[in-house]
């Protein structure tokens, strides 16, 4: 029987299934905040993967898509998970507050098998290590990348194995007409 | 739903072979779609092209108002234009737009304020448009810079009238005739590369000093240079009598540094050209002569002696120079002079 | 981008290296493929190649000035990844959008579906030997563009949508041109299935191989006609409607299994050239609607900078493409993610590889439609 | 270009030996005994031996065969002398053409006393002539004594040598052309224009690319095997272009028409996948490894059905001589091999997709299928030596266009004429060539056909097609027929041949041609940019 779930009767389901602690608190959708977030506790978050995906009632069988945010300003760095389930189309907005400097989250590789991409991807572009993830390489950046370059704190290295990262625009290097008259 | 068995398969497989087969041959008989460009198309592509075709940017510059929105909204800074403040009041002295980085979002041109009447066009268009020009295919990379405004010269801003608020619009030439005009010379301007060096060696195959040196063609070539030489000292002039080569054998990274220093008087000795030898230093020597405003005839023979000093008679330079240590040119080395 | 470093298996295994020029991979990406010369042991997909950063570049331009970037997320179906970041965008600033833009949205994204299926269904015909059938059908695509290009102006990377409606209203005569070309193409789409999709030869190269159940689909995320083929009856235009597609009727294809098991490469070619059908009836009905709503198709934003952050869901070519934007207050957007349909069925390639043949991985990377630009962004 | 190579053959026609041995009746009291022997080449001497010394020595004697009408219409007459009383040497000078016939020998003599005396051999048992032109051995033979300044062994490597020559001058043209009109044909079934810039209407363009490969450089990969890299492509070259010995292009057009015609044409396209393999793995990539491999377990098992399949044919002729099995064909379509019964019928079908194979032509272009292997076996190759792989595939495309037109479609036969008649002058000859010309290239057309409409075969697709359908159905086909040869009455066969065209040939055609109207009309072509229109050739 599908029937759809706002926010706050996930979160009450979950803190029902999984205990008082495993929600620290539901961000309504209101303001710029579009869609109501499920801020979760980082230890307890492989077990409320769990609980999404298996209960039946939340049947969240579709991890939509995985996403770093560096906020630099507060010192964190949150890991937003979007989940979707099929039967009751309904969606939750999962985010996971970790420090910014040492980010450690637990990997949901197990629950939802395309995590694995979208870890090792947000893993690549903002260092978010993923604890129990198979295979944490980095997915698009050459393997030895100096840093995680979507942290807003990642200075562009100037060269690469030899190659300048960056070119002179080419309306520079047209002499002015000023340059010209002297 | 199960494969077909044995026999099944075999009937499947002739039927539909059959079936595709019948289709191409179908397709045999229509008439091709494709077209044979460029020579042999029923009207030159650029005129089939929808009126709203993204190809070059163009800038009517008699109606622009130099009021930079283009160049600001560009996501990618493609567009420069350069206001300076003149005793005639503020005059856009530079107007680039480098179309082989533009991906043709047409930002620019929602973005421009002014809008003008184009020739032959309904819709009212803006002072930066599109054309339905996009033939931009060339060996030198500098040419798919436009530049609107020449280097040296300058254009005033354009003055909205301001009571005539619902007067009718600012006419505007019909849209592609700046753009060919302004790529044809960027194509003057940025000769390609090989094809002038292989000319030069072409053209003048012997270059001995008594040919070279000869008083009729000396006298030739002086007063041909002298004609070129109006007051105004273009490092191109000087870039055009080299090898162009950009063999560093001069010690300057690229041919258009040694010219922009020789037109500079930064490096005064003219003789360091060494693919270019005797050739390259007679024409040479004269432009300098020219510039400090001696005679042809003087030119001639100052350049004459210049020559033969540093040159054998079969025209090879006589010192085989040691390669000094490359001298920081003024601007970064890119390919041709400028 | 990573050296994958391989231990030298058992004797007479082979290491080859396809890609990342190759002609089958449908762009930029290299498969690491250990066989014995026709078996293979598994194809260790290896992308990277084609990152351009574009998430990063949103954070560097505005949110008007990154739209032609996102044309560049998937070239191929350039259309529905512009819709996407304005409906992220609009979902995020609260904007509205005028009636008429919306229905102008469908039509261009529904004719842009069609062409980058035209690409997906021919290129896997070429795949798999046939090169006539691959031929015909982009001369289908030429008249689309040619529709899309006097619309906007460009063939392949639009940056016709914008935020808060689109960039340029139906030019004259347009209309009569594209329903001439919906009822030339019905005919041809059949025309098609008969030649290629029905042959004996293709379907026993496609029926029954590398099937992929309605769990494994939904587990790695597969989405769009991959989703669609193994079963699953989910289409974001009819289940989270966006844009005025409540008010257009319309079927979803699913996959039925018609040549051997629900979910395998046949079905999944199949489910496209359905969509086909799909796409121009509803090209039809908008052009009917169109007609009828205010001559208003853009209502620009006075201030754009919001705070707050929005997910918004796109149906593209190559399945769900979500966007999700997070604001601060500046004129760029804090962070901008693009989650892709052929993202997710990159990791399906190499679960699904093992025991394929090498001719096998080629149908089968064509099957799932994927183009590098949409997995590296 | 074809009709020259045509002359050319006739030229260096060669037979060389054996043949069937006409069973000779036991003469009667009739003067003259024997002749021998009965198959005579331009420049052998025929002898005639008498019962009982009937001829005069030294008399002027003449041997006429009225059986056979010689080159001006009458009779043949041959010059001859007697050697002794019962012994005559008459030379058969030369023939331009091939003669058989039967006839009875007259030696006429004019004794020294005026009167002439002429001899018969016994009326009731003519002897089975077969005249031939000078053969390659005899023309070098004759070419030795022409030359005596000469060693003998070089003369006739030479006139061998010139007769390859000959042979093979028209192959590269050849293979252009069908080239040149692949790709016309496939740029008109994909809405393209073609090539239409080099010579009239682009028919030159295979000279453009046969001198743009020659110009460019040919790259031996540092790590291949130097000399086999070289020497595969014309093995491969060499594989089939000695399959066009025995081909039949008219009556007399035919190299050397050997005994055994069909078992040489199997055995030596098997030459073919020497080269490819041995190219494949001196390349030494994987790629073209795996290509090599692909192509060699193709070539080997489609071998087996094809040879089965021409085994129905030629147990249906009862001799593997080419021109035998055209003889046993009629001209008109019913009398032809491929409607001759349902087992030939099907044994064509098999014998087709097993030369399709063969050729890697599509669908069964495994071994250089762009999209997996790169290129296959010639993706190293370059230049020159590369354009001999190419080369090879499309002469092949002639090569079965040929053997598919001699074996089952009636090869040169032209229609409503008769052996005999043929035989009487070369103008029927020249009709014949064309007449084989034309059903070689419909073939042609039909493999060119199919590659642009099929796709491609999976390896064990491949495999499997071969060894559960093609071997088991063609041994069927050989079991069939000999059942139909052997059972079925000439009443029945001849309702079989009829009904079979009628069913198949007219029905089939029919029905495929209603299905082109009908998909000709599916939809109108679509100009939406008028300005510039569609293409124009």
């Amino acid at each position: 029987m599908a029937m759809a779930m706002d926010a706050e009767a996930i979160a009450a389901r979950l803190r029902a299934l999984v205990g008082e602690d495993a929600i620290t608190s539901v961000i309504a959708a209101e303001g710029g905040v579009r869609d109501a977030v499920l801020r979760v506790a980082i230890p307890r978050w492989l077990e409320v993967a769990r609980a999404l995906r298996d209960e039946p009632d939340l049947a969240f069988d579709f991890l939509d898509c995985v996403t770093a945010v560096d906020r630099p300003k507060d010192g964190r760095i949150d890991v937003v998970y979007h989940l979707f389930s099929y039967r009751h189309r309904h969606l939750a907005v999962v985010r996971l507050e970790a420090p910014r400097d040492d980010a450690r989250v637990p990997s949901v590789v197990a629950v939802w098998p395309t995590a694995d991409w979208n870890e090792r991807e947000q893993y690549d572009l903002f260092g978010v290590r993923f604890d129990g993830h198979p295979d944490l390489r980095r997915l698009l950046m050459p393997e030895d990348w100096p840093n995680h370059p979507m942290r807003k704190d990642a200075a562009q290295p100037p060269s690469y194995r030899g190659m300048p990262t960056t070119r002179p625009n080419t309306l520079d290097l047209l002499p002015t007409s000023t340059l010209v008259r002297k | 739903m199960k494969r077909p068995g044995y026999f099944g398969s075999v009937v499947e497989a002739v039927r539909t072979t059959a079936e595709g087969l019948s289709i191409t041959l179908a397709q045999y008989f229509r008439r091709p779609t494709t077209v044979q460009y460029p020579d042999r198309t029923a009207v030159p592509v650029r005129e089939s092209l929808p009126s709203r075709y993204r190809g070059f940017l163009e800038v009517d510059l008699a109606t622009c108002t130099a009021c930079k929105a283009c160049e600001r909204d560009c996501p990618i800074d493609v567009i420069r234009i350069d206001v300076e403040k003149r005793d005639e009041g503020r005059v856009m002295s530079r107007f680039d737009i480098d179309l082989g980085k533009c991906m043709y979002c047409g930002i620019c041109v929602e973005s421009c304020p002014v809008e003008v009447r184009a020739e032959g066009e309904a819709e009212p268009q803006k002072v930066i448009r599109f054309t339905r020009e996009f033939e931009g295919a060339t060996t030198a990379f500098p040419t798919l810079t436009f530049r609107f405004i020449k280097p040296g010269e300058a254009a005033p801003p354009y003055k909205p009238p301001k009571k005539a608020e619902a007067a009718e619009l600012p006419p505007s030439p019909a849209r592609g005739e700046i753009a060919r005009r302004v790529r044809a010379e960027a194509r003057v301007e940025n000769p390609p590369a090989f094809a002038a060096a292989l000319a030069q060696t072409l053209a003048d195959r012997d270059e001995s000093l008594p040919r070279l040196l000869a008083p009729e063609v000396l006298a030739a070539r002086a007063r041909e240079l002298a004609a070129k030489v109006d007051g105004d000292f273009p490092s191109a002039l000087v870039a055009e009598a080299l090898a162009r080569t950009d063999c560093e054998a001069c010690g300057w990274p690229s041919c258009g540094d040694y010219a922009r220093a020789i037109a500079s008087g930064a490096d005064a000795q003219t003789w360091k050209c060494l693919p270019g030898a005797a050739k390259a230093t007679r024409d040479v020597a004269l432009l300098v002569q020219l510039r400090r405003g001696a005679s042809p005839e003087r030119a001639a023979a100052a350049a004459a002696d210049l020559v033969r000093m540093h040159h054998r008679a079969d025209g090879s330079p006589k010192t085989a120079l040691a390669l000094p240590a490359p001298i920081a040119s003024t601007s970064s080395s890119t390919g041709g002079g400028q | 981008m990573s050296e994958i470093v391989i231990d030298r298996g058992d004797g007479d295994e082979v290491v080859l290296n396809m890609g990342p020029q190759h002609p089958s991979t449908h762009g930029v990406i290299r498969f690491v493929i250990r066989t014995d010369g026709e078996i293979m042991k598994e194809a260790i997909p290896d992308v990277g190649y084609l990152h351009r950063a574009i998430e990063h570049i949103a954070e560097k331009c505005t949110y008007e000035g990154f739209m032609p970037y996102t044309d560049r997320v998937d070239y191929v179906c350039a259309m529905t990844a512009n819709h996407a970041w304005a409906l992220a965008v609009e979902k995020l600033g609260a904007l509205p959008v005028p009636e008429r833009a919306e229905y102008l949205r469908v039509i261009t994204d529904e004719l842009n579906r069609i062409s980058s299926h035209a690409i997906a269904l021919g290129a896997m015909a070429m795949d798999l030997g046939a090169t006539t059938p691959f031929m015909l059908i982009l001369r289908e695509r030429e008249f689309v563009n040619e529709l899309i290009e006097e619309l906007c102006g460009a063939r392949l990377t639009y940056n016709y949508h914008r935020v808060g409606g689109v960039g340029w209203d139906l030019p004259a005569g347009w209309r009569d041109k594209v329903l001439r070309w919906c009822d030339h193409f019905v005919p041809v789409i059949d025309e098609y299935q008969r030649l290629i999709a029905e042959n004996a030869l293709f379907v026993r190269r496609l029926a029954n191989m590398a099937v992929i159940t309605a769990e494994e689909a939904v587990g790695y995320g597969l989405v769009g006609p991959n989703l669609r083929a193994s079963g699953v009856d989910f289409d974001v235009r009819r289940d989270l409607p966006y844009s005025v597609y409540p008010k257009l009727k319309f079927e979803v294809p699913v996959g039925r299994g018609a040549m051997g098991t629900v979910g395998d490469a046949w079905d999944r070619y199949a489910v496209r050239i359905d969509e086909w059908r799909q796409s121009v009836a509803l090209v039809r009905q908008a052009l009917d609607l169109v007609a009828g709503t205010p001559p208003e198709f853009l209502s620009t934003p006075k201030k754009l900078k919001p705070t707050g952050e929005a997910f918004a869901r796109v149906e593209a070519a190559r399945g769900q493409m979500s966007c999700y934007v997070v604001g601060d207050g500046g004129a760029n957007a804090y962070r901008a993610r693009f989650r892709t349909g052929s993202f997710n069925a990159m990791q399906i390639i190499r679960a699904k590889s093992r025991g394929l043949m090498v001719a096998d991985l080629v149908a089968l990377i064509a099957s799932l439609d994927v183009v590098a630009p949409e997995i590296d962004r | 270009m074809r009709m020259r190579a045509a002359f050319a053959l006739v030229l260096a026609a060669a037979a060389c030996g054996g043949g069937d041995v006409a069973v000779q009746l036991p003469a009667t009291r009739a003067p003259i005994r024997d002749a021998r022997p009965t198959r005579l080449h331009a420049g052998e001497t025929l002898t005639v031996e008498g019962r009982g010394g009937p001829f005069t020595a030294g008399a002027t004697t003449q041997v006429i065969l009225p059986g056979l009408r010689g080159f001006k219409g009458g009779p043949m007459i041959l010059p001859a002398r007697a050697v002794g009383p019962d012994r005559v040497l008459a030379t058969y000078d030369s023939a331009v053409f091939r003669y058989t016939g039967s006839s009875v020998v007259e030696v006429e003599q004019r004794l020294p006393d005026g009167t002439t005396k002429r001899l018969s051999s016994d009326p009731r048992a003519p002897f089975a002539f077969e005249l031939a032109p000078r053969d390659v051995a005899t023309a070098a033979l004759l070419a030795e004594r022409a030359l005596p300044s000469l060693p003998g062994w070089l003369v006739g490597a030479l006139t061998l040598l010139l007769v390859a020559a000959i042979v093979s001058l028209p192959i590269p043209v050849l293979a252009g052309l069908i080239v040149t009109w692949e790709r016309k044909i496939s740029a008109a079934m994909q809405s393209r224009i073609g090539p239409n810039r080099v010579g009239p209407r682009g028919w030159l363009q295979w000279l453009a690319d046969g001198v743009k490969l020659l110009l460019k450089e040919d790259v031996i990969p540092t790590a291949a095997d130097a000399r086999l890299f070289r020497a595969a492509p014309y093995l491969a070259f060499l594989g089939l272009f000695l399959t066009f010995i025995v081909l039949p292009f008219s009556r007399t057009l035919i190299v050397a028409d050997l005994d055994v015609g069909v078992l040489f044409l199997v055995s030596v396209t098997s030459l073919v996948v020497v080269g490819i393999l041995v190219g494949g793995w001196a390349s030494n990539s994987k790629w073209s490894l795996l290509g090599g491999m692909r192509s060699a377990a193709q070539i080997i098992s489609y071998e087996l059905p094809a040879s089965m399949a021409l085994l129905t044919l030629v147990v249906t002729t009862g001799s593997l001589r080419t021109q035998a099995i055209v003889a046993a064909q009629g001209a008109a379509p019913w009398d032809w091999f491929l409607f001759r019964t349902p087992f030939t019928l099907v044994a064509f079908v098999i014998w087709f997709i097993a030369a399709l194979a063969e050729g890697n032509r599509t669908p069964f272009d495994l071994p250089e299928a762009e999209s997996e292997l790169v290129a296959g076996f010639f993706t190293e190759y370059s230049g020159f030596r590369f354009s001999l792989y190419p080369l090879v595939e499309w002469v092949n495309l002639a090569v079965i266009g040929a053997v598919g037109t001699a074996l089952f479609l009636g090869g040169w036969r032209v229609p409503f004429v008769t052996p005999e008649m043929m035989a009487t002058s070369w103008l029927w000859d020249l009709l014949g060539f064309f007449v084989f010309a034309l059903k070689d290239v419909a073939i042609i057309f039909l493999v060119i056909w199919i590659r642009w409409t099929l796709p491609r075969f999976r390896v064990d697709q491949m495999m499997s097609l071969c060894w559960r359908y093609a071997v088991p159905w063609s041994m069927a086909c050989v079991l069939g027929t000999l059942a139909w040869v052997w059972l079925v009455p000439s009443g029945v066969d001849q309702a079989a041949r009829i009904a079979l065209f009628a069913l198949v040939g007219v029905g089939g055609g029919a029905w495929f041609a209603l299905r082109v109207r009908a998909n000709a009309r599916a939809y109108s072509d679509l100009v939406l940019n008028e300005k510039l229109g569609g293409g124009r050739p």
